[in-house]
C-alpha cells in the first residue's frame, strides 16, 4: 500500500468514525465532519450541473443549431432573480414552467400509470399455477417469420427448414391455433387456461409473451369449443403491436390454475378497507367505522411486515461500513508500525 | 464449402432482418389516427376526475357546508406548539426533503403556514431547515405571510426558514446536530421523507422532543409510527393541509377525492363480483393501461 | 402581471403535457411534449445551482458576523469551493480539473462524500434496533399486530429463523410470504398508493388551473 | 425502581453497543448458513434467462453510494448474467450523486472479465436531471435526452447506440433502485412502452413493490441483501451478499430478543408500579 493509499484509507476511516461518534453524543469532531459534508455536497452539484446540464444539454446543442434552447436557458437564469427583493417575482415565471410541466406529467402518470393498473389487478382473482403442460400443437407452422408479403422467403426456408410462411388473408395479420381437450377433472375453483407465447429467436431483440390473464379466455386468445369436445385456442397476431421483423417461435400451452380464494378475498378487503380508512367525508361510525377499523388492523400488520423486512436492509448497510473498518482500516495498522 | 454457403445465407438473412427493423417504424405507423383510441379509458378517468374535483371546489367556494371528519393527531400540533412555549424552547418544522414539485412538499408548506401562525401568536421561536432552494423561497414567503397575519411582523426573522444542505444525508447530519444542540421542544415533520425519517425521529426522541410526523410514503410510515408521538398517514397529510387551512379550495379538492375513492371502491367490488360469475373479462379490460 | 403570467405559463405547459399523452408520438403535439421535457431538465438544473448560491450566502454571512459556530462554517465554505471550482475548469488544462477519474472533484467524492453518506445510512441499523426496543410494546391491539408481524417477518428473513419456523406445523414461511407480504401488505400498500395518487393528481390539477399557488408563496 | 423498570428505561446506547457487536463478531468468527430462494427472486432469474442472447438491455443504477452494500451485489450479479448471455448493456442513472461513476466502475470491472468492448457491448449514458422528463423523453428519442454518453462521446460515435433510438429496441430493463424512481419506471416506461422490467431494491422499499410484482408491472423483485444473495446463488457467483447474511441473522435475533425483553419489562414493570401505588 502506497503512502497516498494509506492516507486515503485513514481519511475515510476518520469521517466514518466521526459520524458514528454522534450516537454516543454530539461532539466537535462530529461538527467538523457535518460541516464539511454540507459544503462538499453543495460543491458536488456545481460540477454536476455545469457539465451535464449547462454544457451538454444547453450550450452544446445551442451551438449545434438548436437555437430555441435559449428559452429554457433564460428561464433558468431568471431563477436567480430570487436573490433580489425587487425582481424576485420574475423567478415565478420559471417556477411556473417547472410546476406546470411536472403537474402535467403527474396527472397522467398517477391516474394512468398507477390508479388504473392497481385497480385492475385488485379485481383479478389471485391464482396459483398447479402445472403447465405444453400442447402437442396442431399449429399451422412451427415458426413464423414476420415480414411483408413481397419478400422472397425461399432462401430462408431452405436455410431454416422449420421456417415457413404462414398463409394469410390479411397481409398484416397472422393467426395460429392449437387444439386441446379441456380435461374434465377440474375442481370448483380450478380451471385450465391456454397461454400463447411468441418469442423472438435469432438475432432479434423483441420478445413478447401473451399469457391469458387469470380469467378464462383473455388477452386476445379466443377459445372455441369444437363439436368433438376439444377446444381450439386461437391467437391472432396483428402487426400493429410492437413487433419487428424477425424469427418468432410460437407456442401454446395449457396451465392448470387454482383460484386462491382466501388470498383474493384478503386483497379485496385490504384495498377497500384501506381506501375507506382514508375517507374523510364522514365520521367513522357504523358500517364505515367497522370497515375503517379493519383498515387500521390491516395497515398495522402491513407496517409491521414492512418494519421487519427493512431491518435487513439497514443492517446490510452497516455491514458494508464494518467490513471497511475491520478489514481495510484495521488491516492497515501493521503497515504503520 | 457448405459452411461458406450457410454463412453467406446467414449474412443475407441478417441483412433482411436489419432492413426490416429499420423500416419497421414506418410499418408501425400505418394506423392513420393520430389520437390514441386505446387510451380512451385514461381520458375518461382524467375527465371524470377533473370534473369532480372542480365541481366540489366550486361548491366549496359558493359556501356550501362540506363536512370533514376530525383527523386524530392534528389537534396535537397546536398542543405541541403550546408545550414549546411553556418550556421556552423552539419548534422545529421540516417540510420534507423533496423539491417543491413534489406534491407532498406543497402540502407540507401549507401546513407550515398554519404552524407559523400559531408560533407567531405564542411568540415561540420557529426553525425550518430545507433542502431545496425553491422550498426555501416558498417557505419564507409563507412564514412571513403568517407572521403578518398574526400581527407580529416585527418578530419575523428571515433566517427562520434556512437552506441547510443539498444532499439527503448532509441535510440529516445538520438537522440532527441542531436537534441535539438546541433541543427543540417540538419537532414537526410534514412532507416527503425517505431513509432519513428514522434518523430524524430517533434523534428527536433522544433529545426529548414531542414529535408529530406526516408523509404519504407508505415505506417510511412504519418508522414514524414507531418513533413519533403522532403520525399522519398517507392522504391524511393532504387532508391535514385542507383541514388546517379551512380553505374552500383545499376542502373541495379533498371532498372530490373522496367521491372518486367511492367510485373506485364500487368499480373494484363490481369487478370482483363479475369475475366471480365469469363475466369479468370485458369489464376488467376497461382498466387496461397502455 | 406578477400572478397572471405565471399562472398562464403553468396552465399552458401543464395542458400541453396532458393533451399530448392522448396523441400519437411523431405528431407536432407529441414533439412539443418532448421539447418541454428537455426544457424542464434545463430549468430544473438551474434551480439546483440556486441552492449552492444560497448555502454560500448563508455561511458567508454567518462567518462575517461571527455568529455562533462560525468557525465550523469556514469549513463548509472551503469545502464548497474546493469541490466546485476545479470541477468547472476545463480538464484540458490539468487532469486535476473536470470530473473524470483522477480529478480533485472525483477524489473528494470517492474519499470524503461517499464514506460519509454510507456512514449516515449505516447508523440506521442502530436506530432501528432502539426504535423497535422502545416502541414495540403490546399496549393495544394495533400495537400488538405491528410487533407480532414485525417479529415473524424478521425471523422469516434469516436462515436459522426459517428453520425455527419450519419446526411448527403448516408451512409458516410460505404463509408469511403469500398472505402477509403478498396479501395484506400488498393490499394496504396498494390502498395507500391509490389514495396518494388521487391526492397528488388533484394537487397537480389545481396547479395547472392556477387554483393552488402555494409554490408562489400565496399559501 | 425494580430491575424490569430499569430495563425498560435502558439507555439507547447499550442497544447501539449490542448492535455493533453483533455485526462485528461474524467477521471474526464466520458462520456458514444456507439461503433459500423466494419466488420473486427466481422470476428475476427466469426473466433474464428468457431474453434472447445478444439482446439490448438497460441496467439502471438508481441507487446512492449509501446503499452500495445492498444494491451493488445485484448490479454485479446482473452483469454476470447479461454478459454471459452476450447481451448489450446500456447503463444509466437518475441519481446525481455517484450514480454514473458507480455504473462506470462496476460495468468496466465486469466487462474486463468478459472481454467486452465499450461502445459495442456496453455504454454508460450517465445522468440527467429530472427523472420524470428523462424517462418519458427516452420513449421518443434517447438521443434527445442523452446527446452524449457519460464521458462526453456523442452517441453517433457509439456503434451500440446507433441501433437503439428508443425503448422499442430495448428488450429488457433491470432497474436497481433505493428510492422512488422505480415507481416512475413503472408508471411511465412500463405503462406507456411495455418494456418488460424487473426491479432490485433495498429491503426497505421491497414490500411496496410487491404490489407492482403482483400486477405484473415488475416481472420479478430482489429485496435487499437477502434478495441479492438469492440472485447471486442463482447466477452462480456467490459474493458479498452471501457473506453478509450471517451478521444479518445475528442482528435480527438481537432485535427479536430486545422486543421480547422490552415487552416482558413493560408488563412486569407496570405490575410493579401498580403495586407501589396500592
Amino acid at each position: 500500500m502506497t503512502g497516498i493509499e494509506l492516507f486515503q484509507l485513514w481519511l475515510m476511516a476518520f469521517v466514518t468514525l466521526a459520524l458514528f461518534s454522534f450516537m454516543y453524543k454530539d461532539n466537535p469532531i462530529y461538527r467538523i465532519a457535518e460541516h464539511i459534508f454540507a459544503g462538499l455536497t453543495a460543491g458536488y452539484q456545481v460540477g454536476l450541473i455545469w457539465d451535464t446540464v449547462i454544457l451538454q444539454q444547453l450550450w452544446n446543442p445551442m451551438i449545434d443549431g438548436e437555437w430555441w434552447l435559449f428559452i429554457p436557458g433564460i428561464l433558468g437564469f431568471l431563477m436567480f432573480t430570487r436573490f433580489s427583493q425587487k425582481f424576485s417575482w420574475i423567478s415565478r415565471m420559471s417556477l411556473a414552467f417547472v410546476m406546470g410541466v411536472t403537474a402535467g406529467i403527474f396527472i397522467i402518470s398517477q391516474l394512468h400509470g398507477l390508479v388504473l393498473p392497481q385497480m385492475q389487478d385488485t379485481m383479478i382473482a389471485r391464482t396459483s399455477v398447479d402445472k403447465t403442460v405444453e400442447l402437442p400443437m396442431t399449429l399451422q407452422s412451427e415458426s413464423i417469420f414476420i415480414v411483408d408479403s413481397t419478400t422472397d422467403m425461399a432462401l430462408l426456408d431452405s436455410l431454416y427448414p422449420e421456417v415457413k410462411r404462414i398463409d394469410k388473408a390479411n397481409p398484416e395479420e397472422y393467426i395460429f391455433s392449437a387444439t386441446y381437450t379441456e380435461p374434465s377433472d377440474k375442481g370448483m375453483l380450478e380451471y385450465y387456461a391456454p397461454i400463447c407465447s411468441l418469442i423472438g429467436v435469432q438475432d432479434t431483440t423483441i420478445k413478447k409473451e401473451i399469457a391469458a390473464m387469470e380469467v378464462h379466455d383473455d388477452n386476445g386468445i379466443e377459445l372455441t369449443t369444437n363439436s368433438d369436445g376439444t377446444i381450439t385456442a386461437t391467437y391472432s397476431y396483428s402487426s400493429f403491436e410492437k413487433f419487428n421483423s424477425g424469427l418468432y417461435q410460437p407456442k401454446i400451452a395449457v396451465k392448470k390454475m387454482s383460484i386462491m380464494l382466501i388470498l383474493s378475498i384478503i386483497i379485496v378487503i385490504g384495498v377497500v378497507s384501506t381506501l375507506i380508512y382514508f375517507y374523510f367525508s364522514h365520521e367513522h361510525v357504523g358500517a364505515l367505522g367497522v370497515t375503517a377499523k379493519v383498515g387500521i388492523w390491516f395497515i398495522m400488520i402491513s407496517f409491521g411486515a414492512h418494519f421487519g423486512y427493512t431491518v435487513m436492509g439497514r443492517v446490510s448497510l452497516l455491514i458494508g461500513r464494518v467490513q471497511f473498518l475491520v478489514e481495510d482500516w484495521v488491516g492497515s495498522f501493521n503497515q504503520l508500525f | 464449402m457448405q459452411n461458406l454457403t450457410k454463412q453467406l445465407k446467414t449474412t443475407v438473412l441478417y441483412g433482411i432482418i436489419l432492413q426490416k427493423i429499420l423500416t419497421s417504424s414506418a410499418f408501425a405507423q400505418t394506423n392513420d389516427s393520430i389520437f390514441r383510441v386505446d387510451r380512451i379509458n385514461a381520458l375518461i378517468l382524467v375527465v371524470v376526475f377533473s370534473t369532480t374535483i372542480l365541481l366540489y371546489t366550486r361548491w366549496a367556494r359558493q359556501g356550501k357546508p362540506l363536512f370533514l371528519r376530525k383527523i386524530p393527531g392534528l389537534d396535537a400540533v397546536e398542543e405541541a406548539v403550546g408545550r414549546a412555549t411553556e418550556m421556552g424552547r423552539p419548534v422545529l418544522f421540516v417540510p420534507g426533503i423533496a423539491e417543491l414539485d413534489e406534491i407532498e412538499t406543497i402540502a407540507g408548506i401549507s401546513i407550515l403556514g398554519r404552524v407559523a401562525k400559531i408560533t407567531a401568536q405564542y411568540e415561540t421561536p420557529l426553525n425550518v431547515p430545507v433542502r431545496y432552494p425553491l422550498v426555501l423561497a416558498a417557505g419564507q414567503e409563507v412564514v412571513e405571510q403568517a407572521y403578518i397575519e398574526a400581527g407580529k411582523k416585527d418578530l419575523y426573522d428571515k433566517d427562520t426558514v434556512r437552506y441547510v444542505a443539498g444532499e439527503q444525508f448532509a441535510f440529516t447530519a445538520t438537522v440532527n446536530g441542531y436537534m441535539m444542540r438546541e433541543r427543540p421542544a417540538t419537532n414537526i415533520y410534514m412532507g416527503a421523507f425517505f431513509a432519513e425519517s428514522l434518523l430524524l425521529a430517533e434523534t428527536g426522541n433522544a433529545a426529548g422532543s414531542i414529535q408529530i410526523a406526516g408523509t404519504a410514503r407508505p415505506e417510511q410510515l412504519p418508522f414514524f409510527i414507531a418513533a413519533c408521538d403522532y403520525t399522519l398517514m398517507g392522504e391524511e397529510l393532504y387532508a391535514a393541509s385542507a383541514y388546517l387551512s379551512k380553505e374552500p379550495v383545499m376542502t373541495g379538492g379533498l371532498k372530490g377525492q373522496d367521491f372518486i375513492k367511492i367510485l373506485i371502491t364500487i368499480c373494484i367490488l363490481l369487478g370482483v363480483i363479475l369475475v366471480m360469475f365469469g363475466f369479468g373479462k370485458e369489464f376488467i379490460s376497461l382498466f387496461q393501461s397502455v | 402581471m406578477r400572478t397572471t403570467v405565471p399562472v398562464l405559463i403553468a396552465f399552458i405547459s401543464g395542458i400541453v403535457l396532458v393533451v399530448s399523452f392522448f396523441f400519437r408520438k411523431g405528431t407536432w403535439l407529441g414533439d412539443l411534449e418532448q421539447e418541454f421535457t428537455v426544457w424542464l431538465t434545463i430549468v430544473g438544473g438551474f434551480t439546483l445551482l440556486l441552492g449552492v448560491v444560497s448555502i454560500t450566502r448563508v455561511n458567508w454571512t454567518a462567518v462575517k458576523r461571527k455568529k455562533e459556530g462560525w468557525k465550523y462554517k469556514i469549513l463548509t465554505l472551503i469545502a464548497i469551493f474546493a469541490m466546485a471550482i476545479p470541477s468547472v475548469l476545463s480538464p484540458d488544462w490539468s487532469p486535476l480539473f473536470g470530473r473524470a477519474e483522477g480529478s480533485i472533484y472525483d477524489w473528494l467524492f470517492q474519499y470524503q462524500m461517499s464514506p460519509m453518506m454510507a456512514t449516515m445510512f449505516a447508523t440506521l441499523a442502530f436506530y432501528i434496533a432502539s426504535a423497535a426496543f422502545r416502541a414495540f410494546r403490546a399496549r393495544s391491539l394495533e400495537a400488538t399486530l405491528l410487533l407480532v408481524t414485525a417479529t415473524l417477518i424478521m425471523l422469516w428473513r434469516i436462515p436459522m429463523g426459517e428453520w425455527f419456523l419450519n419446526l411448527f406445523p403448516g408451512d409458516i414461511p410460505y404463509l408469511l410470504n403469500t398472505y402477509i407480504m403478498g396479501g395484506i401488505n400488498m393490499a394496504v400498500q396498494r390502498g395507500i398508493i391509490i389514495g396518494a395518487a388521487l391526492g397528488a393528481a388533484s394537487m397537480s390539477l389545481r396547479i395547472i388551473l392556477g387554483i393552488e399557488r402555494t409554490y408562489m408563496g400565496k399559501g | 425502581m425494580n430491575f424490569w423498570e430499569k430495563m425498560e428505561k435502558m439507555d439507547r446506547r447499550w442497544v447501539y453497543l449490542m448492535v455493533g457487536l453483533s455485526v462485528i463478531l461474524p467477521f471474526i468468527f464466520p458462520l456458514d448458513l444456507p439461503i433459500s430462494i423466494t419466488p420473486e427472486a427466481q422470476s428475476v432469474f427466469d426473466e433474464v434467462e428468457k431474453i434472447p442472447d445478444g439482446s439490448t438491455v438497460m441496467l439502471v443504477f438508481d441507487y446512492y453510494p449509501s446503499t452500495i452494500a445492498e444494491c451493488e451485489p445485484m448490479a454485479i450479479a446482473a452483469l454476470h448474467h447479461f454478459f454471459r448471455k452476450n447481451c448489450k448493456v446500456i447503463t444509466l442513472s437518475n441519481i446525481p450523486l455517484g450514480g454514473p461513476s458507480m455504473a462506470e466502475a462496476v460495468t468496466r470491472d465486469m466487462a474486463e472479465k468478459y472481454n467486452k468492448v465499450y461502445g459495442v457491448d456496453f455504454v454508460n449514458l450517465g445522468y440527467k436531471y429530472g427523472y420524470v422528463a428523462v424517462l418519458s423523453g427516452m420513449g421518443q428519442s434517447i438521443k434527445s435526452i442523452f446527446p452524449t454518453d457519460n464521458s462526453g462521446t456523442p452517441l453517433e460515435e457509439l456503434p451500440l447506440m446507433t441501433n437503439v433510438p428508443n425503448y422499442d429496441s430495448v428488450a429488457f430493463i433491470f432497474e436497481i433502485a433505493d428510492n422512488a424512481t422505480a415507481d416512475y419506471w413503472v408508471s411511465i416506461v412500463y405503462a406507456q412502452y411495455g418494456v418488460p422490467m424487473v426491479c432490485g431494491t433495498t429491503a426497505v422499499s421491497a414490500p411496496k413493490y410487491y404490489s407492482f410484482v403482483a400486477s405484473g408491472q415488475f416481472k420479478g423483485l430482489l429485496g435487499g441483501m437477502k434478495g441479492a444473495a438469492e440472485y447471486e446463488q442463482l447466477v452462480g457467483h456467490n459474493a458479498a451478499a452471501v457473506t453478509g447474511m450471517s451478521a444479518q441473522s445475528l442482528v435480527h435475533l438481537l432485535i427479536i430478543f430486545l422486543v421480547i425483553l422490552g415487552n416482558i419489562s413493560f408488563f412486569l414493570g407496570r405490575k410493579g408500579h401498580k403495586k407501589e401505588l396500592v
